[in-house]
């Protein structure tokens, strides 16, 4: 089995690619600026970006990249950069570090054995081919066009709920 | 006008009224008071007009209105006439003018949202009685606890909250069991006869074994037994007078308990024929306990509305024996008597709120001798109370008398059988003559007897508005006692489907109705 | 173990590592990162069956993921300054003000 | 209209023209409306007794059908026989003199319109009793008149003690309708009708089943436990004194002449059942007997006026129910009908002398007071001779009938006919004690009252010499005779008439005793009757408190009734065990929730730890069930 992973580049890619995404997942949990950590999860978007584009669906990596990378995390890296770290950072792990050690083996072990296990082994991934920008865009415009809209709907809520939440702080300081 | 659009009409009415007070500019409280009276007299006239054109020799429905509402389910909007709920309906339309222009001087918080409330009740109340599919009488019987809720929770006395939660628990208690109940039954209607129906004529054909008859009789009789209310589930009852403001207490014991005994005389008793009939010891000893245990309690109250709500429980303990006797006198008597205690309470709990607001206290121990201070509101007070006890020629009278005849007669037969048991009842029944006599005379006896006593000295007599709104009950209670024979004769047919219903059998043998 | 098992596998982990941040991190701001983690996890699954199945579905459950990712972070920061500026610290269990 | 629904009818006019407007119409109007129309209802009762005398048939008018259900129908129907008859003119005639003494005895209160509108209200429900040929219409008279007792013993309702009297009146009454309800339901279960000529018929067919016979026993008893409260015996008697605390004519007109022997009426009326029932007749001769002497040995010891009058009536009603007892109905009747003469005259007599008294009834306080009322005197001694049974007065003739039958008749026996006789004496002696504490030996009255005593106007004297005149003659009408085809008298062996005029010795020296023992005790300064009374001082105090029979009632049934209700029924059961549950329940539901509540920490680590347990446990469910 090993073989046949190895057996192009594209496979090779991909096991570094995970095994770099879960160090990264991996280290958020333990380093202790938030800083840090941010990389950390940058790092593991960047390279899940990299396993969709092996994967050959190459929007969904752009987008990975632009949105979460671009976007979401540059937000966060600025508030971070915002804070004051002497008042406003604390101290690393809650008061529920071994329970939720517990709590992640009990998860991981059950994700193992009730999903994990009992996947059809030898299905062969017929994505080879993939699918193209232009069949999502079909798809979205023809089967999902409500879910589109409603995505307009949330972002708008979004934008408005934002803005509301900055006024109600603002108006105590008058 | 077409009579099933008319009844519609009826039903809705009080709809309309709710829409025409949103319509009213805010602060014009007369303006509100003169159209909630005017819709509810449209609605009587319209009543009025229904009742006799009903037809009293035609078995079954009447003015009959038949929508598909939900078809999946079978569930229909099916709404008529028939003679278990044409005095019933009479009735509600009869006490809402007298409820509305009763609360003209007491209401005067929220007069908008008050009417809109009673308009709100009258619909859920008639839409119950009118109802002939499960589903929609489920749906109206449910919608009746919102507005008496808000009534007794916001136009109540102190403790207006601890009663009105008590009410809602009580009866929500109970129809979360009947809702459970109902879903079984259709679908053993399903299963049985392949029809998914909520139609009560349908459902009369159910054939259940008799211990699943007893387990749904048992979950539709918790309901309505809390709604009656029979002892030992009575004690909502009380406090809900207490706290709830004059209409809300003649809302509730003139219309709302009888849908406790409606319930058991359209549905509970007919849908399960078997188990009732093995049930009807248990009816009858609750029955005539709730007539005796009421009666007792009503003697030792101190507070005048906790005297009438006692005295409400040994009354419906009468319909509730007259029910159970299966004997056609019995059961009219019933009929009657539902009636007759709208009349009768509705009337009383009216008196106690106009003295109410003149003195603003309901001890009986600050009022005496209101003979002489107060002689024509005296006058009615003696006249309800008299007929509240049964004295013939009052419409009290008709119901017990019938009642209990019914009772005794039916009991007969089963003691030349052997059986003691319900002969024993129907003559404890009667005793009730006797604990009703002594507690409303000694009620009557301190207040209105005696030296002259009240909270204020210049107590003025009734207006002509109270005085007329006394003077139509009174008119009626006499109509009632002088001559039933008309009412009698719009619901024999119904009186005699329903012994022919309970008293033949509909059971199976266990497991082969699947 | 195949190309699909490896890559649901390192979702499952994502998602229970994410999960385990949330539980055990005490920073607010890490606590979110964490949960961006999880969406990360979820949407690894979603590619992959796409990918296996050659459905869109799956392609567009993950764009929609975006969007709420998105709208989630636009609403959850501002509402983190708030709390900071408030309580002067970003420690979760300074907020337990919901105390039953 | 028929003649008899007019009868019932125009009182029913009177009450609703004086108790609707009577006090705006003046007193003069009340007077001749309160007064006119029963006047007219007696003329009336009489044109149609005669009718029914040339008929010979009993006149019957169906007014309206009540309620039909099913099979079944209740009719409203008068019904004029000769029972009914004499009851009937009893009824409006009596009646109607007492509302003319009402006009004169009233004329100072407030109330007097409400006062004419009762007894014409009382006088349309009596009406209705008499004339109702079902149980169904009597019983509706019957609790009518029951009502109006109640209103007329409360007229005063002002003194607490009138309208406790009134209630307790009521409720007497209504325990014995309760028996008589049961009565008539057993009836109808048996027969399928109310119709009292009907059901007389169905005992007296001789196609009787055993089954319908069997039950005469219990229909008796039950309805002649309706008899003892209305007709004040045994154990129910007890209202009738207290109900003295109405107005003079009320008592004179409900509470000696008509409403009270209405028990006797319907046990007459109903005699088809009880001469199917030996066991129910005797019950009705002992409870008569008992209730007789009872009542007559409390009167003796009574110092109120009127409460004397009032036990007198109590043991007069006690002679009726022995003469039901023993099978002579007609000779009950005819009690009824002198009795009816001569304690209308002693009660409006009474009313008289507390009219000339201002208002005192303690006969301790009265004497000597013939010369100053010699009309109401006269009149007076002539009601008591009859009542005591003195010869060729209207109570001779019948007091000695019943007698002769309680002697004679095979239902009677000798102890019953030493139980009566006795109490014959004692009547003829508390009588004409009576008589000589008010109207003879020495004046004890104030002072200040002996200025203002006065006869009467003559509206109330005029009244008085009818009556007194009625008593008199009243015994020459034989009525036993004339009800002889209804109700024929029990047949006698051939010994009756060899002990008749025993009997009549007996009972002639029974009243000349009573009239000598009270002369000898009470007559001159009355030294001796107080001597007496010391004499047997324990015994007059138990006599005097009545047999303490009120306080019984009170230990025994009121007390422990409110007891129960309030202690058992109120306190235990709805507030405690009901109640006590409810809350209790909702305490509990509090508490857990309290409880529960403690998860909610408020700290998000901890709900994200519950977040994963329950992802785990959701995945080994569907992992253990997939």
């Amino acid at each position: 089995m090993i073989n046949s992973l190895l057996s192009s580049l594209d496979t090779l890619l991909l096991v570094v690619f995970s095994i770099c995404a879960l160090v990264g997942a991996a280290l958020m949990l333990v380093l202790k600026q938030p800083m840090r950590v941010a990389m950390a999860l940058i790092s593991t978007m960047v390279f899940l970006g990299g396993i969709y584009g092996l994967l050959g669906v190459h929007f969904i990596a752009a987008f990975q990249v632009l949105i979460y990378v671009g976007a979401v995390m540059v937000f966060m890296v600025y508030v971070i950069m915002l804070l004051d770290p002497r008042d406003a950072f604390t101290r690393r792990y809650s008061s529920l570090l071994v329970p939720g050690a517990i709590g992640f083996a009990l998860l991981l072990g059950a994700l193992v054995i009730g999903i994990w296990n009992s996947l059809p082994a030898a299905t062969r991934a017929t994505g080879a081919t993939g699918f193209g920008l232009a069949q999502f865009a079909a798809a979205f415009l023809n089967e999902y066009w409500l879910h589109f809209e409603l995505t307009s709907v949330l972002l708008v809520a979004a934008v408005v709920a934002a803005l509301a939440v900055i006024g109600v702080s603002r108006k105590p300081h008058g | 006008m077409d009579n099933a659009i008319m009844l519609n009409l009826v039903l809705y009415l009080p709809l309309l009224g709710i829409a025409m007070l949103a319509a009213l500019p805010a602060g014009h409280e007369d303006r509100v008071r003169s159209t909630s009276f005017g819709v509810m007299v449209a609605q009587l006239f319209l009543t009025v007009i229904l009742y006799l054109r009903f037809d009293p020799n035609v078995a079954g429905l009447q003015f009959e209105t038949r929508l598909p509402w939900i078809s999946d389910w079978g569930v229909y909007y099916q709404i008529g006439l028939d003679g278990y709920n044409v005095l019933l309906v009479l009735l509600t339309a009869f006490l809402g003018p007298l409820v509305v222009a009763g609360a003209f001087s007491a209401i005067t918080k929220d007069v908008k949202l008050f009417y809109a409330m009673v308009f709100l009740i009258q619909f859920a109340m008639l839409g119950t009685f009118v109802a002939q599919d499960l589903f929609l009488f489920y749906v109206f019987w449910e919608t009746m606890l919102i507005p008496m809720f808000l009534i007794i929770g916001i136009w109540g006395g102190e403790r207006r909250i601890y009663a009105t939660l008590k009410f809602v628990l009580y009866t929500a208690f109970g129809s979360i069991l009947m809702l459970a109940a109902v879903i079984y039954l259709v679908y053993s209607l399903k299963q049985t006869t392949g029809l998914t129906s909520f139609a009560f004529a349908d459902l009369y054909r159910v054939r259940l074994p008799v211990d699943v008859q007893s387990i749904l009789l048992f979950a539709f009789a918790l309901s309505f037994a809390i709604k009656v209310p029979m002892v030992p589930l009575h004690t909502w009852l009380p406090d809900a007078h207490v706290e709830a403001p004059t209409a809300g207490s003649v809302i509730l014991a003139g219309v709302l308990l009888k849908m406790g005994t409606y319930g058991f005389m359209k549905l509970g008793f007919p849908l399960f024929p078997d188990a009732t009939r093995a049930a009807t010891p248990l009816i009858m000893a609750l029955a005539v306990v709730s007539i005796v245990y009421g009666a007792c309690l009503a003697l030792v109250q101190t507070d005048i509305k906790k005297i009438i709500a006692y005295s409400s429980i040994s009354h419906l303990g009468y319909v509730m024996l007259g029910l159970a006797s299966l004997d056609l006198l019995g059961i009219q008597g019933a009929v009657i008597q539902m009636v007759s205690h709208g009349l009768t309470a509705a009337g009383l709990f009216l008196m106690v709120g106009m003295i109410y607001e003149r003195c603003h206290t309901r001890e009986l121990a600050a009022y005496g001798g209101l003979a002489k201070i107060m002689p024509v509101y005296s006058v009615f007070f003696a006249i309800l109370t008299l007929a509240s006890i049964g004295l013939p020629t009052t419409s009290g009278f008709t119901g017990e008398f019938l009642v209990l005849l019914g009772a005794f007669r039916g009991a007969w037969p089963i003691y030349q059988q052997g059986d003691a048991f319900p002969l024993a009842m129907s003559v404890i029944a009667v005793s009730g003559v006797v604990l009703g006599a002594l507690y409303m005379l000694w009620f009557a006896q301190r207040f209105l007897f005696g030296l002259a006593k009240a909270p204020h000295s210049d107590l003025t007599d009734l207006n002509l508005r109270e005085k007329t709104i006394l003077a139509t009950i009174v008119v009626a209670i006499f109509a009632l006692g002088l001559y039933p024979q008309e009412p009698l004769r719009k619901t024999e047919v119904a009186a005699k489907q329903y012994q022919q219903l309970v008293g033949t059998s509909r059971t199976t043998v266990a497991g082969s109705a699947r | 173990m195949d190309k699909v098992q490896m890559l649901l596998g390192l979702s499952m982990a994502l998602f229970a590592l994410g999960l385990t941040g949330v539980i055990i991190r005490r920073n607010l701001l890490v606590m979110l990162m964490c949960m961006e983690l999880m969406l990360n996890g979820v949407n690894l699954s979603l590619v992959t069956f796409a990918h296996q199945l050659g459905a869109a579905a799956g392609a567009v459950l993950v764009f929609l993921v975006f969007v709420v990712a998105t709208a989630e972070i636009a609403i959850a920061i501002p509402i983190v300054l708030l709390m900071v500026r408030r309580k002067r610290t970003l420690d979760a269990d300074a907020y337990a003000d919901l105390k039953g | 209209m028929g003649a008899l629904t007019l009868i019932v009818l125009l009182p029913l006019a009177g009450f609703l023209v004086n108790g609707l407007a009577g006090n705006r119409l003046g007193k003069s109007f009340v007077s001749v409306v309160g007064c006119g129309l029963p006047l007219l209802a007696f003329a009336v009762a009489v044109k149609s007794v005669l009718a029914l005398l040339a008929a010979g048939t009993p006149l019957i008018e169906t007014v309206f059908t009540w309620a039909t259900i099913g099979q079944q129908s209740f009719e409203i129907s008068f019904y004029l026989d000769r029972l009914s008859s004499v009851m009937v003119l009893i009824v409006t005639g009596v009646g109607s003199v007492i509302h003319i003494y009402s006009i004169g005895y009233m004329h100072e209160d407030n109330g007097y319109a409400r006062f004419f509108a009762y007894l014409n209200l009382f006088l349309f429900f009596m009406l209705m009793l008499v004339l109702g040929r079902s149980l169904l219409v009597l019983f509706v008279g019957w609790e009518g008149v029951g009502l109006a007792s109640y209103l007329l013993i409360g007229f005063w309702f002002e003194d607490p003690v009138n309208a406790q009297a009134g209630k307790k009146a009521f409720i007497a009454n209504r325990i014995g309708d309760a028996g008589f309800l049961l009565g008539m339901f057993l009836l109808y279960t048996a027969l399928g009708t109310l119709e009292m000529d009907r059901i007389n018929a169905a005992f007296m067919s001789p196609t009787a089943t055993a089954s319908l016979l069997g039950l005469a026993t219990l229909v008796g008893v039950f309805l002649f436990i309706g008899a003892t409260g209305k007709s004040a015996q045994i154990p129910l008697y007890v209202w009738l004194p207290d109900a003295m605390a109405g107005p003079t004519p009320v008592s004179a007109l409900i509470h000696a002449a008509t409403m009270v022997t209405a028990g006797v009426y319907m046990t007459a009326r109903m005699s088809g059942i009880y001469l199917h029932s030996e066991v129910a007749s005797h019950l009705i001769a002992v409870i008569g007997a008992a209730t007789a002497l009872l009542a007559a040995t409390i009167a003796i010891t009574q110092t109120d006026i009127k409460k004397v009058l009032a036990y007198s009536t109590v043991s007069q009603l006690g002679f009726m129910f022995v003469a039901a007892g023993v099978g002579a109905y007609g000779v009950a009747v005819f009690h009824l009908y002198t009795h009816a003469f001569f304690k209308a005259c002693l009660f409006l007599g009474a009313g008289s002398v507390i009219h000339a008294m201002s208002g005192e009834q303690d006969i301790r306080k009265m004497g000597a007071l013939a010369r100053k009322i010699p009309l109401t005197s006269t009149t007076f001694v002539i009601a008591t001779a009859a009542i005591a049974g003195i010869p060729f007065l209207s109570g001779f003739f019948s007091k000695d009938e019943i007698l002769l039958y309680a002697l004679v008749s095979p239902l009677g026996s000798k102890a019953l006919f030493l139980v009566m006789a006795l109490t014959a004496l004692m009547t003829a002696f508390y009588m004409f004690r009576l008589l000589w504490l008010v109207f003879f030996g020495s004046s004890r009255v104030e002072p200040e009252v002996a200025h203002h005593i006065h006869e009467s106007p003559l509206s109330m004297t005029s009244v008085l010499v009818i009556l007194a005149f009625l008593s008199i003659i009243g015994g020459y009408l034989s009525i036993p005779h004339f009800l002889a085809p209804l109700l024929p008298l029990p047949s006698a062996e051939e010994a009756a008439h060899h002990y008749h005029w025993t009997v009549v010795g007996i009972s002639v020296a029974l009243g000349l005793l009573g009239l000598a023992g009270a002369w000898f005790v009470y007559g001159g300064s009355g030294e001796r009757g107080k001597r007496l009374q010391a004499q047997f001082a324990p015994m007059h105090r138990l006599l005097y408190a009545k047999y303490y029979v009120d306080e019984l009632y009170d230990a025994l049934l009121g007390r422990p009734l409110v007891w129960i209700s309030d202690h058992v029924f109120l306190r235990l059961g709805d507030r405690l065990l009901l109640d006590g549950t409810l809350n209790g329940l909702a305490a509990l539901a509090q508490r857990a929730a309290g409880r529960l509540g403690r998860v909610q920490t408020g700290s998000l680590h901890l709900y994200a730890l519950f977040v994963l347990l329950g992802i785990v446990g959701a995945l080994l469910w569907s992992w253990r069930h997939g």
